[in-house]
């Protein structure tokens, strides 16, 4: 994908620090941030930082990679519930894929996603990993 | 409201076309559809596309289209709702006609997805997805609906072999449609032992990548009776839309966009769900074909998989689904599918369609969505 | 035909938006005409836009547009036509409401051009010409309109200096439009000798890079009284294209698809080019504003150079073009710039244009195009 | 610009060998070639192929460039008049841009246009150079 240090810079909330947003109406947070609730509509909504550390509601291991992201294959992709009931859509890495289960713990860190070229950016995001117990 | 009515269509057979290109392979639907309406002249064009600018840096679609269609000068242009895109560009086109804007519109759906490698084309595909938030960490659209299979099998308990009836039942309509692209038939034992691509989503749960284009005549009504002796009534559209991103849905088993545009367009239809006897619905992959039959309310939540691997939905029942073969076994050139649908179902109403017939129906349907059901298009057409 | 009435505005002043994306950009414009249309509830959206796919990865933009901006589920999609996607977003949103699909319907025009460097930019709108024997070849758009004004000013006699008075006056204009990007003056001098971009089209003859959303509220009559005191009546609306590649134009100094476009709309309003009071005409280029002045029967062929240095169509002429600086000052945030415009002249006509005013207008037009003249739409509007 | 085998292959009678298409009912010429007439509509047209010879009829001087082209600044663009009347939108090369003129004799030949980044494929295509007097 196309990648300039303003689009990187824009997404540095959500992609950083995992922000979503809260409606301060009728109280739905979500994932990505946005300048209205998605619910009641509302744009009286703030950023709010979202726990790290969620559960695995369901996954998939993806084989066939876009161009550019070969090295990655395969991509474990997962909608992750985090502990305050807010879903995330991400990718988990450092595990074996066979290894997943519904219901795993998994915790976000801030990883390397993915380059524009030899020569461009380099963009960061978070990656969950399995969470270490306790 | 002005009445608006189907009075051509054209197709070309889905499939690798590298002898042609965007706007060659449109024009070649597009004469089709003109000389099944006897010649109509079209006053303007829309054109559903997804890709053209992705693979070909080609915008101004919908001016090329007409030009290389011979049709320099009419009013035109691009409809873009991703694989959504054909379906978006009907309602579109019925709008320019039932507005009174014009009296005669011709719609055209053309992809090419062939040119490319398969790395290529899975990342224009995943355009369809949040590019900030999804698209960036390499997850591809095939992973998105497998997040929604594995849910939907573990939820409402589906099995693997169950699932599969789907690609084997496309594969049987699929080899008896003349414009298909996978004219052969399949197992049940061919779908689970098929290549992996984001598991649990095998090659066969999956519509192939192909080039195609499929167009339309729509005209009002007076104009319509002089195109045509069998015109289909356009008797309901619908559109409605989701999120992009699949972390803010409400619910991965609901498909709210497919329900909210059919509501709309059963409602102006003055249908309900058991009056369809005839549709083509959204399998881009076996789980979504199964989400759209519950939430187009032909059977009920979570019950798709079973009726279905039962035998349901073939060929006299009401209604009978995809027996153009669907996404899966026609083929999926995206920006053309929801083109291809309402062709199909205008020429089962018609009477004509080449390939496995529904019987005498006199109401049909067309469900076709961008994305994991993120903008869905309804439409319904009586003879 | 039912009636359509603009009840609510809304702009981004144009310029380098580096704080917001795509989504959040357009949401900003569309809480503007929301509010301006008393909280009106749209029920679709129509989304105009050109290089989300080239320059963002990201389709399915009539969803993501909609999930923003806080009207998850209602119906939407994308129109492009180039630099004209948000005319002809205008046409689609009219359609919608005057098929009586919905009775009201959003347009935003959304478009980033700042993210990125001028050469991926350039790259981007060359999308506009035809890929295969323009863009293949490295010619840029700008380089398509040097070729006309080069033949146009030895065709017409057309002096370097006389051309200058365009991007004189937009940039006088512009610096008293709050919405605009350049708000400061220029003289004839500047322009002569700002840096060359494709000979003889100079910086200062060209329009900015910026990014921008404009969105409109339009509404069915009855619903219009409840939102608007103020409702603006699209009275006439009009589409036509020309071909994508230049070579086999019949005539580069005609400009058919606006021609065209504003018969269609002109016959549609039944006015005359004399009735109309103001207009916004597509200076991408200081040479396109000059064709749009003549294509749209406001003067001869060939004589718009003189008429315009000579100050006609200034504030009180009949028409007076382009108060809000046209696309040379107030920008061109291309997929957006047909939304500023329909915009701006419902603002006229309200008599609530925050820049230049054109007196008591009661007609006013608006004309976008993408492409080098290649898909037009012609909007009239009447107080 | 994304270039594949099949699509440089396509354009190979337009790129390669300046076809275009004649209309056999109301016999307009016209480039590059396409399944129907842009003038009367009609579908009945054939392959035809155009002369390589012509004079410039207006042209332009590009200094801005799109990305991948850079190597190539100033561009020449040009509206290139063929003998047999027919116009082709066209680049000048190995000529001065400064010494170009109204009317100037131009030819075609087949030269390098572009390519797909560092490793991919070649794109080849007609550029106009002035022509050899006589
Ligand atoms: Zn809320
Ligand atoms: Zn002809």
């Amino acid at each position: 994908m196309k990648v300039s240090p303003a689009r990187v810079w824009r997404a540095r909330g959500s992609r950083y620090r995992l922000e979503g947003s809260r409606c301060r109406d009728c109280g739905f947070t979500f994932y990505p941030p946005k300048p209205a609730c998605p619910k009641c509509g509302s744009r009286n909504v703030e950023r709010v930082q979202l726990p790290p550390r969620g559960r695995v509601v369901t996954w998939a291991v993806q084989y066939t990679v876009p161009e550019g992201f070969r090295s990655r294959a395969p991509i474990v992709a997962a909608i992750i519930e985090l502990e305050n009931g807010v879903r995330v859509l991400g990718t988990i890495v450092d595990v074996d894929p066979s290894e997943i289960r519904d219901g795993m713990t998994v915790e976000a860190q801030l990883r390397r996603v993915a380059e524009d070229g030899d020569e461009g950016l380099i963009v960061y995001g978070l990656k969950f990993v399995p969470a270490p117990r306790g | 409201m002005r009445r608006v009515f189907v009075v051509g269509v054209g197709m070309t057979r889905v499939g690798r076309r590298f002898d042609k290109g965007l706007g060659e392979l449109a024009a070649e639907a597009i004469f089709r559809a003109i000389d099944d309406a006897r010649g109509a002249r079209p006053e303007a064009l829309v054109v559903g596309n997804m890709m053209a600018s992705s693979l070909f840096n080609q915008d101004n679609l919908g001016a090329l289209v007409a030009d290389y269609a011979g049709l320099r000068g009419v009013a035109a242009y691009h409809v873009e709702a991703a694989c959504g895109s054909g379906g978006h560009a009907v309602v579109a086109g019925y709008s320019l006609v039932a507005s009174g804007l014009y009296d005669v519109v011709l719609v055209v759906g053309v992809e090419k997805m062939c040119d490319y490698p398969t790395s290529v084309v899975t990342a224009a595909l995943a355009q369809a997805a949040d590019a900030e938030h999804e698209l960036v960490y390499g997850i591809s659209f095939p992973s998105l609906n497998a997040l929604v299979m594995r849910l939907y099998m573990k939820t409402f308990g589906a099995s693997r072999e169950a699932l599969a009836q789907w690609p084997v039942r496309m594969h049987e309509y699929g080899s008896r449609n003349p414009y298909a692209q996978l004219r052969f038939r399949i197992s049940v034992d061919d779908v689970v032992r098929s290549p992996v691509i984001a598991d649990p989503i095998r090659l066969l749960d999956s519509s192939p990548i192909g080039d195609g284009a499929a167009a339309l005549v729509l005209a009002s009504e007076d104009v319509a009776r002089k195109l045509s002796d069998t015109p289909v009534e356009v008797a309901g559209v619908g559109m409605a839309t989701d999120s992009v991103d699949l972390s803010s849905r409400m619910d991965l088993l609901d498909a709210p966009s497919v329900r909210l545009a059919a509501e709309k367009a059963y409602r102006m239809a003055r249908v309900s769900p058991r009056d369809i006897d005839v549709a083509e619905v959204h399998d881009a992959f076996t789980v979504t074909g199964l989400l759209c039959l519950e939430a187009l309310g032909f059977v009920e939540r979570g019950k798709a998989w079973k009726e279905f691997a039962d035998g349901r939905f073939g060929p006299g029942d009401k209604p009978s689904v995809n027996l153009s073969g669907g996404l899966k076994a026609r083929g999926h050139p995206v920006g053309a599918t929801g083109v291809y649908q309402v062709a199909e179902i205008a020429m089962q109403l018609r009477g004509d369609f080449p390939g496995v017939k529904a019987g005498s129906p006199s109401i049909g349907l067309a469900a076709n969505f961008g994305g994991v059901a993120t903008q869905t298009s309804v439409v319904v057409l009586r003879r």
